[in-house]
């Protein structure tokens, strides 16, 4: 107990006392950069190289340019899809295909993909059959493809979900000795949501192998960034659950695979979860039922058009002599290929079978779904029967 | 009169209350510019301002959890669920909370708000957007749930939520929105805990509510046909619930048949059956059968005609009501009484 | 036979599975090296170490979605809610995946898991510790829900839970926990979806689950000495549910009453209630009858055995049953046709 | 479009690349001090003072001082109480005193508390009768005190939830035009719910008036930090929200009151919420009927009590002058006289009334409520016929 008078130690309050020693920074490495990771300019030329963001070898970049191509090609194929009464509902994601793309390319076949709604174009170029990945929005049933055949959840709606899911999903398989990672795709909106929290947090308390993959399209329907969040932008919510994170240019093609590559390696590597938050735009409205208009200018949406991702990865690719015209063209007939395939084959109406409503309710119906069963049988029998 | 369709009445109800009464406040996600997705609050904002209507951040159990706090501090929040399964984030906050905070203060502290949730089917929607989520909120002691059928009902009903001393869980049924209806507004219809008779009838009774609402009146003028003159109660609010009309409808019909979209298990449909059976056995000819969504999780929509109360299925039960006063050969059994 | 508590039998049917069985993981809150609130999980993480048996963040939503994931994974998760209503925050997780994600999927990717939920009260627990929120679950297709009423059902029902190839959502009645009953273990009981006659008799069915099964059982030795021979039904599995036997029972009968300890609206009790007159009818004397707590949110310990059903509102109801066969003098009106 | 001839220039890859200009960091004023802001040794001694985080006035520390000693007794007599069977049971907050008492002093009496079940010495030291403090705990009735008029809502024992209600009642407080704060207790374990990111998002984002004090004190019951969060400290949650935050050591009560102060000062001035983290330690069970030798060693509880929050600020006021033996006698004997209230009072058996089970579930009982209280009324009648 020290007895020194107060009152003149008090006298001349002194400023902030210098740390000393420095004590070490615990948010080291948990930060991300202040500005977004960046390796292409928008007009497509080179930024200097970077030592911790490694640029990606050429011929993925080509395959990403190419998906991007596809890509872009199935998107517009399934709005207008919708316009032909094809599909109940599409949420594009016209201008996210850096993103959509770079996600799954960041991956192995046997990680898993824990997308939401607005993936299908990245589904699609996970090279998950396009008819199966639509079927939910579709409408002949939730989800189309076999999750444990392509390592794809179900495109989740309820918003955040998905991060919980993702957290278990990657503990469960290294818990049993597989170095699979995850990587969640999650909007910016649904970042505001108590599942993302929890669900981030989850993996980085059990050091599960996930890449939360924030695509910040700066809105939420029409609910613009500045109502999500006050943070200096999302990635900063990382060292909250001592998880490195990055921001980085969503529309920058190489930039985004190499930060995906960073993380997904960070991730198998068993130092737990990376949080990556792209700055990007979704060109078109949420849906095809959206009116944007009421709540972005045309200004805002056209000054996006100048920083579109594949013409900058074109660019890009050009420079560097890995694509020329003859490649490019040969890469839109592939994609037009591929969309008069799925536009063929979504032109056949789905055949929907009412009686397995009841057959995935449990793995054996209960005997009140066999009672049900029976009755919606005697209708549809009933109905024929009438119809003859 | 003028005709309109449900979601202008619900609108204008909206409108008008935040005109009355400046603690009125409106939120929710996409509420603002967008005016929802439903355009229900389509105009609030232009009209009253970015303080009285306005966008949260992305997550139920804030927005309800948000609420809780306005409605402490002397506002009333009316609040928008997007769609049904997206309140189930808040469940927590509107079972503990909501639903409890007036009994816990011993009546000290109420938490006066509508929290708006457009419910149910019928309209094409994927999966977690079509939910019968009432009776999770009806079997909850402290809200109130209420569910109006007709246009007039909703914007009476709404405007009565939003006065109402207590939280109102106030279920839109998500296919009537656009259907039209005569309303004069401000149209006041009857008061909370009073079902109403849509249809007069002798033979039988259907209770429905909501979304099937219209399905038993289709079917009550379908069983003209049949010969049947049924009689068609709309029950308008689950909680505070009108035992009395019901009663009295059924002892005097003898037959019933309760109507509800959601899936049948543990429904609000049950409960009615339990309490008509209760209180009329003596009336009842035969027993009060239900019908109700199946017991499976909301179908997508190419199969949810299946799922749905259809007024075939009405009139199958009508027609197994024992109308020869035999009982139901299914039902038939050697300890049968009759 | 071994006396033993339920507690305990709950836990050797844990420890019993994860020897059995490699991939079942047991996590929640506290149930590592605390062994739980209850102690249904003590000594699991020391016998089987803490990759099998651990401790979550405190996040009820983050503990059922991550066994969400560990069930992709082909783990078997058996999760600890520390209370009902701790339960809450994890209700879309519950009801928009868990139950779902099956039928989302065509049966593609199932998860199984176990949700063990301590519920209901008459422990003097305070608020939100003692809902009983059973209702909620049972009316969310996809999920079982079972609810052991003696020490060799929670034992067996257990195990058959952890082996179900759906999720199961677990309801152990809190004031059984200590009491003792006899089992040799490892006891195999009656499977899912078959409800048991615990008391035959002759004169009234008593229906009951879970914490009001002992109720049941002592209204009806309390009954003998009114004359009365009463057969109490124990349902187990709310969801599947034994038409069945409650069917014969009632038809044998001829008089039901329904116990059960949540708030009556729209509870269980009322599926039913409404079950047994649908397919009773003829056989009824007198209406089905219900004895539930009331509505009203959960009561202070003080206060708790008003709301809890007694034996004497159980034997009350019983006596409105009719017994000269003259209607119940409040449910009479002209139009009866008895 | 470049044309630079790129596997040149890739030669070399460089090093990261200079950051020029140095952007401005994003996250300068939100991030805590990487350690504890404290003022006094443990032993009491003064440490140097710091212009940002002013001392509070000798009187508060004395008030603290009083109210700390005076709570800790009303602490231990109601851990007593439970012994004899007046309390169904009792979170005691021992150990925390400093965090308690701190909270409620920065604040104004118009200002509004949101507790949780472990606040009781909080809720006392407002001035909120200690009776009232304790019915939730006895069993009565759920919230014994009315909170419109002590400002307090009810303990909350779904831990994180008043987070989100904090932030609409400090919102909607601003939005009528008062200048209100709304200070939110919550612990270390109840940070990784849901409710908490959404809370503090939600103030951050309509810029409420709330400060999130957690006070963390190592143990969820008995789950470990460690099993909370992997963060380095739970004060570098706020960046995620853009919320300044402090971590403060809070066994010292002049720093704590001292950071709370800021805290206050920074959310009544209109600048939105303000996350303070307190590290502390309880040194009794979670509640008397918890059983911590399970979970933790006596020697860490032990090692704690020579951080004892009491004993040093007394050390600091007799230090000071402002404490001597009579005044510190003074203090102990109103603590006593606290505590022998108490106990009398608690001694009558509260008188409940069955029928008052249904007057508060709406304001007016519906008729299902009217019914089944008239058949409680006749119950409740039978058996007093019964036993006359
Ligand atoms: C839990 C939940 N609440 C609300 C919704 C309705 N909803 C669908 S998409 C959407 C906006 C999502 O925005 P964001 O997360 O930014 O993703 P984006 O659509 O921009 O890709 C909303 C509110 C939902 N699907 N789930
Ligand atoms: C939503 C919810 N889940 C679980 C519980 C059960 N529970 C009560 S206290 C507690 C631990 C809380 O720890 P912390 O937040 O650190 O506060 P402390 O008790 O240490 O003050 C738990 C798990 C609860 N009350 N609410
Ligand atoms: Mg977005
Ligand atoms: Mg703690």
């Amino acid at each position: 107990m020290t007895s020194t008078p107060q009152a003149v130690r008090r006298a001349t309050p002194r400023k902030r006392r210098p740390a000393t020693p420095a004590a070490p920074d615990p948010s080291a490495g948990l930060l991300p950069e202040a500005e977004s990771v960046r390796l292409l300019n928008p007009d497509g030329s080179p930024l200097p190289a970077r030592a911790d963001y490694p640029e990606p070898p050429v011929e993925a970049l080509r395959e990403m340019y190419r998906r991007m191509v596809v890509g872009r090609r199935f998107d517009a194929q399934a709005t207008a899809l919708t316009k032909q009464g094809r599909l109940a509902v599409y949420p594009s994601s016209r201008g996210q295909e850096a993103c959509q793309v770079g996600g799954v390319l960041a991956l192995r076949d046997d990680d898993w993909v824990f997308p939401t709604y607005r993936e299908s174009m990245a589904l699609t170029a996970r090279g998950i059959d396009p008819v199966e990945v639509l079927t939910l929005l579709r409408g002949d049933w939730h989800c189309g493809y076999d999750p444990t055949v392509v390592r794809t959840a179900p495109q989740c709606t309820p918003l955040a979900t998905q991060c919980v899911h993702a957290a278990g999903l990657a503990y469960g398989e290294s818990y049993q000795g597989r170095d699979t990672v995850a990587m969640v795709y999650i909007g910016d909106g649904a970042t505001s949501e108590g599942d993302f929290h929890e669900g981030v947090n989850f993996a980085a308390v059990f050091k599960a192998p996930v890449v939360y993959f924030v695509q910040n399209n700066r809105y939420a329907i029409s609910v613009p960034l500045s109502r999500q969040t006050a943070a200096p932008s999302l990635a900063y919510k990382g060292v909250g659950y001592g998880v490195p994170s990055e921001q980085v240019d969503g529309n920058d093609p190489v930039a985004v695979l190499a930060v995906l590559n960073r993380a997904v390696a960070h991730a198998r590597a068993g130092k737990g979860p990376f949080l990556v938050e792209a700055h990007t735009y979704r060109m078109e409205p949420h849906t095809n039922a959206d009116d944007q208009t009421r709540y972005r200018d045309a200004d805002e949406v056209a000054a996006w058009r100048d920083r579109d991702p594949i013409a900058r990865l074109e660019s890009y690719l050009r420079a560097r002599d890995v694509l020329d015209d003859a490649a490019v063209a040969e890469i839109a007939a592939q994609a037009e290929e591929y969309a008069a395939g799925l536009r063929e084959r979504m032109n056949i109406q789905p055949t929907v079978d009412p009686l397995s409503l009841f057959d995935h309710v449990y793995a054996q119906p209960t005997p009140q779904l066999v009672e049900q069963r029976e009755q919606v049988r005697a209708e549809l029998a009933a109905t024929q029967e009438g119809d003859a | 009169m003028a005709t309109m369709t449900m979601a202008k009445a619900l609108n204008a109800a909206l409108a008008d209350a935040m005109l009355d009464d400046e603690r009125v406040v409106v939120f929710g996600e996409d509420v603002g510019q967008l005016g929802g997705v439903f355009r229900i609050t389509d105009g609030l904002q232009a009209r009253f301002g970015d303080k009285r209507c306005f966008d949260t951040p992305l997550a139920e159990a804030g927005i309800v959890g948000f609420a809780v706090g306005l409605a402490m501090s002397g506002l009333r929040p009316v609040v928008e669920m997007q769609f049904d399964a997206f309140a189930y984030p808040a469940f927590e906050q509107i079972a503990s909370h909501v639903a409890k905070l007036r009994n816990r203060t011993r009546g000290a502290l109420s938490v006066p708000m509508v929290i708006r949730v457009p419910y149910a089917g019928g309209i094409g929607g994927v999966e977690h957007h079509c939910d019968s989520s009432e009776a999770y909120y009806a079997h909850t002691p402290g809200l109130k749930v209420v569910t109006p059928a007709t246009v007039a009902d909703a914007y009476s009903l709404l405007r009565e939520a939003i006065d109402d001393p207590d939280p109102v869980v106030f279920m839109e049924p998500k296919k009537l929105y656009f259907g039209s209806g005569e309303a004069e507004l401000p149209a006041r219809t009857e008061p909370f805990g009073r079902a109403v008779v849509r249809r007069s009838g002798r033979d039988a009774t259907l209770i429905a509510y909501g979304p099937a609402v219209p399905v038993a009146l289709e079917a009550a003028e379908a069983a003209c046909e049949e010969g049947w003159d049924l009689e068609v109660v709309d029950i308008r609010t689950i909680v505070p619930f009108d035992d009395v009309t019901i009663t009295e409808s059924v002892r005097r019909t003898g037959r019933c048949v309760v109507v509800q979209e959601a899936q049948g298990f543990a429904g609000v449909g049950a409960e009615i059956a339990a309490r008509v059976q209760e209180r009329c056995f003596h009336a009842l000819h035969a027993p009060v059968l239900r019908v109700s969504g199946l017991d499976i999780p909301y179908p997508a929509p190419m199969l949810e005609h299946t799922h749905l109360p259809s007024v075939d299925r009405v009139l199958d039960a009508v027609a197994r009501l024992q109308w020869d006063d035999q009982p139901d050969p299914r039902w038939l059994t050697e300890g049968s009484a009759a």
